[in-house]
């Protein structure tokens, strides 16, 4: 572990860096332990492997040295790693399953077809654009640069062999996540946005802004290299960019009609709040795949610990995200609030997502349950502001995002990974700057649409309802609304 | 002949229908309704916003009857559907001209 | 891939065939490459495991020789290919979840308990049915013949080294591409077939009809032997397949009460269109294992590779079926029809399900879009032709099958994949043969039921929905209809 | 296997045990092969795992002796194990999600959220419980005994080389299957319970009575040394243990309002039934893991063979239980019932728990078919004597629990395992004293919090419904109620 | 002005709507109601308990017309909701004093 | 006594409750309909087919006013729930014999 963290940002990098993980981790790590002199020829590399594994190995728990313990193969090790990415990409896939409920259970009936479309539409128009832009934007990027190439990806196995991992399967994996950040605008905006526009502006997020900002620190760009920023598998990078594009999209497109006619609140029950929960099911098992596939390898004893730890402290920050939810509104409103229960376990696991793996247990409890504690007192906060966020994605994961990402340090430091390890200045300065560039570009790319094709329905048509409007059809036709 | 029309809680549709049963009325039909009135719903708290609940859920009942079944049916529904609680809800006679079945055909008194 | 692709039908064999993939594909493999002779000696076997990983891994992109690399213990093989078929059979058993949410979704109301029931039923027959018949009838075939042995399987390890993997796991991918092909046919003839006459159309669809053709293919039986027809994961054998049967049905069957009545078509909306989302977003998820499972190894880093892209090309195929429907509904009726979107991703997924591996990108993106198209344009003209399939799938299923079938040669043929790669011909015959077979016996089967048990519910019990007739309850009993 | 088995009830320890599984197997089968002297150094360990692959993969199927074959190396097979671990874990944690929706499907409208809100609950205190108590309850304790320590867990890795896994990875999956028991509660005593006295009992089920009596088997307590008691995956553990804590609730808490008023059974029909479907088709996706994952190692060709056969036998009884409920229900009430279809498939899944691996398939299909019966047969009987089980959790898990727990003797006995195989008597020492224990104290824990919290609410609260009450919102705020 | 209140089965909407737009009854109003009477609901078996289900599905038609159309209306719909079997449904007639359409406040027979 | 059925467009609910408030009409009685009038409905196209949507979702509003109140609730409700469109619905006054509240057996007028 120590001789891993003390890589500090460059263990960051290889992370999630597209030719990170895996094998290329081995030679990194002996370099590292063995003061860094790089080491080119497959053949060492692959020694490397072996012996790495082996150090690592050793300081899993307290026993005697394990250099004996035969690593995998270079074959085996390369298809678990494979493996991990695409398992993990699976689940995260199914995650656009659980926005879709979830967001389709917090809406009115009268909106729930239009908001199941856009959730399909948004996991397709991210899968097309992170191959038309996406991805080389992210991973083409040189060291400590600021922008990537703007390039059509494709298959491309060169170089897989000393990455020690399946391009394609790194991809699939990566791609998945871009469409989980967008997944997090279709919800804060529903029930009053044109579907078209948002089409178009999740085209621009997918493609170009959250890669952009994504190639800074996963790409190794400047973050990366000079602030040591650590962002395990996207509090920051992923949800709260999510987040920061809700934000902006929810101020120029205000709120819903009538939610804060009279200056006072006038709550929306979502309609069919089973399914709501269903989502948060779905989005909590994708979840583990979220985290522990951000570990990026799986060839090694110590990488297989670590993607065990991992599944364990994010699920411990969910579960204290949904008890202190229900304790804090059972205290506050004398009555638990399903909604805002569901909101904790989201805000739990976005909290945990900057650093799953560091923590102790506790500690990704207690994580976890500022997460749950955020929520449930940012919700009304915004809803005071007037900011009409249909189900709470804003607070969950933009707000939870920037606290787990400020807690980095709390478990991942000098003392516990060495030096290089992630510090609050460099924290808040990936915060700050992922926070200002995403937020601002959103701003102005949703004010473009505003003044061009516009983005906001007719009043009347918001009344009737986007599904009669934009789809010509009812998401529950035959059940009588009440 | 005379047309009730009762407003009564959800929960007392059995006891009432219990009730006219045992007069010998023979049909009725229940729409769903929401009602405004004394009771002047509540306060509810969704998402930490506190908001006034107007319409409580109630049952309409319509019966034919009658005339000289009609004082007997409304307050066999009285007896039966009061709680004495608020909301208890509200009986209103009207005058039927006509009633038909459509089946058959028969009109008038022989029709309910 | 060349020297792979060289082996054309033999290839296609092993893909599917019982005592395919794994280890075996090494020696053949080998022989392929070294001109033929056969190895019979299980020693030589294991060399040509390691010599044919190295071997695969030096033709995945432009690097030097890489024989060095070391090949996956055989035990560490086995159990990946084991693995690869376990994972994947479990999301392509959970399809069976999403074919019975989507169906729910896209029937009236008074029939979603009964749909549900059915998807249940045909799963739990199909299982059966592959046990008591199915499986012998496709692997028990000798090479090359039309018709295998009725058995009852059972569990067998031997000869499973061989093979590389555990023959219960390939008994379970296998067995739950048949429940598919039977889900497909519930959807199209829902709300007015008779439950026990479907069901036992299903148990012959699983035990007999399904396996035979499969036979012809994936059990190595003429069509493969003298055709080298190519289907990778079942366009035709799993979905068209399902498509034909229920196109038989629906003929014999006739339309819902009122649906085409005075000539003009009566839309009948679905009851619960999120719930048809989340059932789409399943089959999503299940076709990852549908078509990456069948590549049916994971053991070389080739195999790791290849499953990889297949998960890129199949969901890119759906992405683009899915915003071409949008587009094309938008375009043509002037609003977003959230059905016909469903049915694209559908669509897009079985276009590339005949060949997911060997398409670049762009090809699978076009192949997928085209399945879109087929279904926007082809629900209409269905009912034109008065052929009320409620769900869309004879278009999503059979259509698209036929389509992507066809169009394997684009990618995979003789310039790319070497002599011996799948011709249009070769296709043409395939989806011809069995289409031809699925239909006939179908509609005679049918028509045997339709004149002894009856398929279809009296008149009045339609309109009062087959809820209350067949199962003498509603599906949700407290929402009053409207 | 033979070998393997002549372990009894040794290797029923392994199958759970903390320290069980992955490596340590090796040596113990190679012990009991070599008549038992213990093998402690780390390196006679290696040689005996490659050994005893060797040994294992020898016994399946009828060939020649494989001692030839490589083993996995040991960082693969621990990697393989954990896997198993971290995969089987993730889909027994989505089994949450099928309870919820199995249980909001079966209940009225008006107490749809709030058995929502307990299922969201009910994982999150089970994952908060295992870690402060429950784990070290269940491994901590001595062979032998009967009560472990009271200790909260934390992230351990030593031993884990010995033990073949990461000790992560076994606590993850441990923890899913307390989670497992205590939502089987929830469904029985929806309706009418209060939330807060409910989530109490959940704690000290999840925290103490699970672990317990979990303890004395999988734990290595009294009851596995003495008696041979034999349950794989937990029908008599996991799936009896929720039962019995169910039926003590149940008995304490009394029917639902008005539901024998008049002596007579008035149904509640449930609200949502495909919504019910989802939720079984969920759990049938999660008993792969539940029962597969059981099998505690995957780093064999032998162990790879079992868990596929596991998959099979777990997917049989759970087809044989649905076609026999369906068949049954048709023939007594001339319709057929979905929601004890979907009772017969959970029936089925719990039938076949206590020993998936060693039935063949015909023998996974009567034990899964005879689940189908019971839970038909006894729904009725539980109305009879007025113990109000609104999901049938009662004759599924607790009748089929101890249905499948006796059985075990028919396909696990000294004729197939040798000497040492579990005895209809052990069986029944184990069913009766885990049967009194959870019942007797959760009899007493319900009585407790019914004299001091109250675990009822007031009868005008029930009829309002508890998401109106205890909530403050409705699951369905607009569809009208009928 | 007649009130007229028909209660019909729900697949015979259609064509009572059929029926009275060739009177030239230019609008009614629909309401879902469940209905109690002589078609006495029937038994199901849920879980294996037996139930009596007492109310059944009709819908209830509104139609206010000309006091010298009605007869006509009531003709109409009888024609054209019988189906002969028990439960065909009623109708309704009560006297209608004023009626007035929001849009343009007319009143009496020309708000019709 | 009268009894007033006013079918109303959904979204005006608010503001006519408003205007009967401020009245002094102490309740009312509202359901969900389904309207049928000069407003036809509208075509739409569901899966490429296009269909005729005949009936436009409403709300019916029942209230019983004491004869003397009666004009001015008519009249507010006309003023509250028109928007000027088509489709603004209509009102319809029916005479109301007697009307009890449940609750303390209140008849007459008291009962409103
Ligand atoms: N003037 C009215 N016209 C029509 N319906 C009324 C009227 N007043 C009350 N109702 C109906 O009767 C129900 C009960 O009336 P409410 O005043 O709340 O209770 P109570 O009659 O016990 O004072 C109301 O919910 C409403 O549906
Ligand atoms: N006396 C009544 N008052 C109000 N509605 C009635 C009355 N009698 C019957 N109905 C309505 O008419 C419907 C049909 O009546 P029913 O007696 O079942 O059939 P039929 O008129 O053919 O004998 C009932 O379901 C009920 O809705
Ligand atoms: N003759 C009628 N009887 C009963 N209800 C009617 C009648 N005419 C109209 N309505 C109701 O009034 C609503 C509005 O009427 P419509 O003719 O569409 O608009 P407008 O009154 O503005 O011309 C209709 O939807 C229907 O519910």
């Amino acid at each position: 572990m120590r001789c891993k963290a003390a890589l500090g940002p460059m263990s960051e990098f290889n992370r999630r860096k597209g030719d990170g993980g895996g094998f290329s981790r081995a030679p990194v790590a002996a370099a590292a332990c063995g003061k860094g002199e790089a080491m080119k020829s497959k053949k060492t590399i692959w020694l490397a492997a072996g012996l790495a594994a082996a150090l690592f190995a050793g300081t899993a728990g307290a026993q005697e040295p394990t250099a004996e313990i035969e690593a995998a193969t270079q074959t085996s090790a390369y298809v678990f790693n494979t493996l991990l990415f695409l398992v993990s990409g699976m689940v995260v896939m199914f995650m656009a399953a659980g926005f879709c409920m979830l967001e389709a259970g917090l809406v009115r009936a009268k909106n729930a077809a239009t908001i199941c479309l856009k959730n399909v539409a948004v996991y397709s128009v991210a899968g097309l654009m992170v191959w038309l832009l996406g991805y080389n934007l992210i991973y083409g990027i040189e060291e400590g640069g600021f922008l990537g190439p703007f390039k059509v990806w494709g298959v491309d196995e060169a170089g897989s062999l000393e990455n020690g991992y399946s391009a394609s399967s790194d991809w699939y994996f990566q791609m998945v996540f871009v469409a989980t950040a967008a997944s997090i605008v279709s919800g804060a905006l529903a029930e009053r946005i044109k579907l078209w526009s948002f089409l178009i502006f999740v085209a621009i997020l997918t493609g170009v802004i959250y890669p952009i900002q994504a190639s800074w620190e996963w790409g190794a760009g400047w973050l990366d290299a000079q602030f040591g920023f650590a962002d395990f598998a996207g509090s920051t990078l992923v949800h709260s960019t999510g987040g920061w594009a809700a934000l902006a999209g929810a101020l120029v497109l205000g709120p819903r009609l009538g939610k804060y006619e009279g200056g006072r609140v006038h709550p929306m029950p979502g309609s069919n709040l089973p399914m709501a929960a269903l989502g948060t099911f779905i989005l909590w098992l994708g979840w583990f795949g979220f985290n522990g596939g951000s570990q990026l390898a799986l060839g090694t004893i110590e990488d297989a610990q670590s993607v065990a730890k991992i599944f364990i402290n994010t699920n411990m920050a969910a579960c204290a995200g949904v008890v202190t939810a229900m304790a804090l509104t059972q205290i506050i409103y004398k009555k638990v609030d399903l909604t805002v229960v569901l909101n904790g376990a989201i805000g739990g696991l976005v909290s945990i997502t900057a650093e799953p793996l560091m923590p102790m247990i506790w500690q990704a409890v207690l994580i976890g349950s500022f997460g749950g504690v955020i929520v449930t007192l940012a919700v009304p906060v915004l809803d005071r502001l007037k900011i009409d966020d249909v189900v709470g994605a804003i607070p969950a994961h933009l707000f939870c995002g920037i606290w787990g990402t400020i807690i980095v340090p709390w478990s991942n430091n000098a003392s516990t990974a060495g030096e290089g390890a992630p510090t609050l200045g460099g924290q808040l300065v990936g915060i700050l700057a992922i926070g200002a560039f995403v937020f601002a570009i959103s701003l102005l790319v949703w004010l473009a649409l505003k003044y061009t094709l516009g983005i906001r329905v007719a009043p009347e048509h918001e009344q009737l309802g986007l599904d009669k409007v934009e789809l010509g059809l009812e998401a529950y036709p035959e059940f009588s609304k009440g | 002949m005379k047309f009730i029309i009762a407003v009564i809680k959800p929960q007392k549709l059995d006891d009432v229908r219990g009730a006219l049963n045992g007069l010998g009325v023979s049909g009725m039909t229940v729409t769903e309704v929401k009602g405004y009135g004394r009771q002047k719903g509540h306060k509810e708290v969704y998402r930490g916003a506190e908001y006034q609940v107007d319409f409580v859920p109630k049952l309409k009942i319509e019966i034919a009857v009658p005339s000289d079944q009609a004082d007997a049916a409304v307050n066999a529904i009285v007896g039966s559907a009061r709680s004495g609680a608020i909301g208890d809800g509200k009986i209103f006679v009207l005058d039927l001209l006509e009633a038909v079945r459509v089946r058959t055909g028969e009109t008038g008194v022989d029709a309910l």
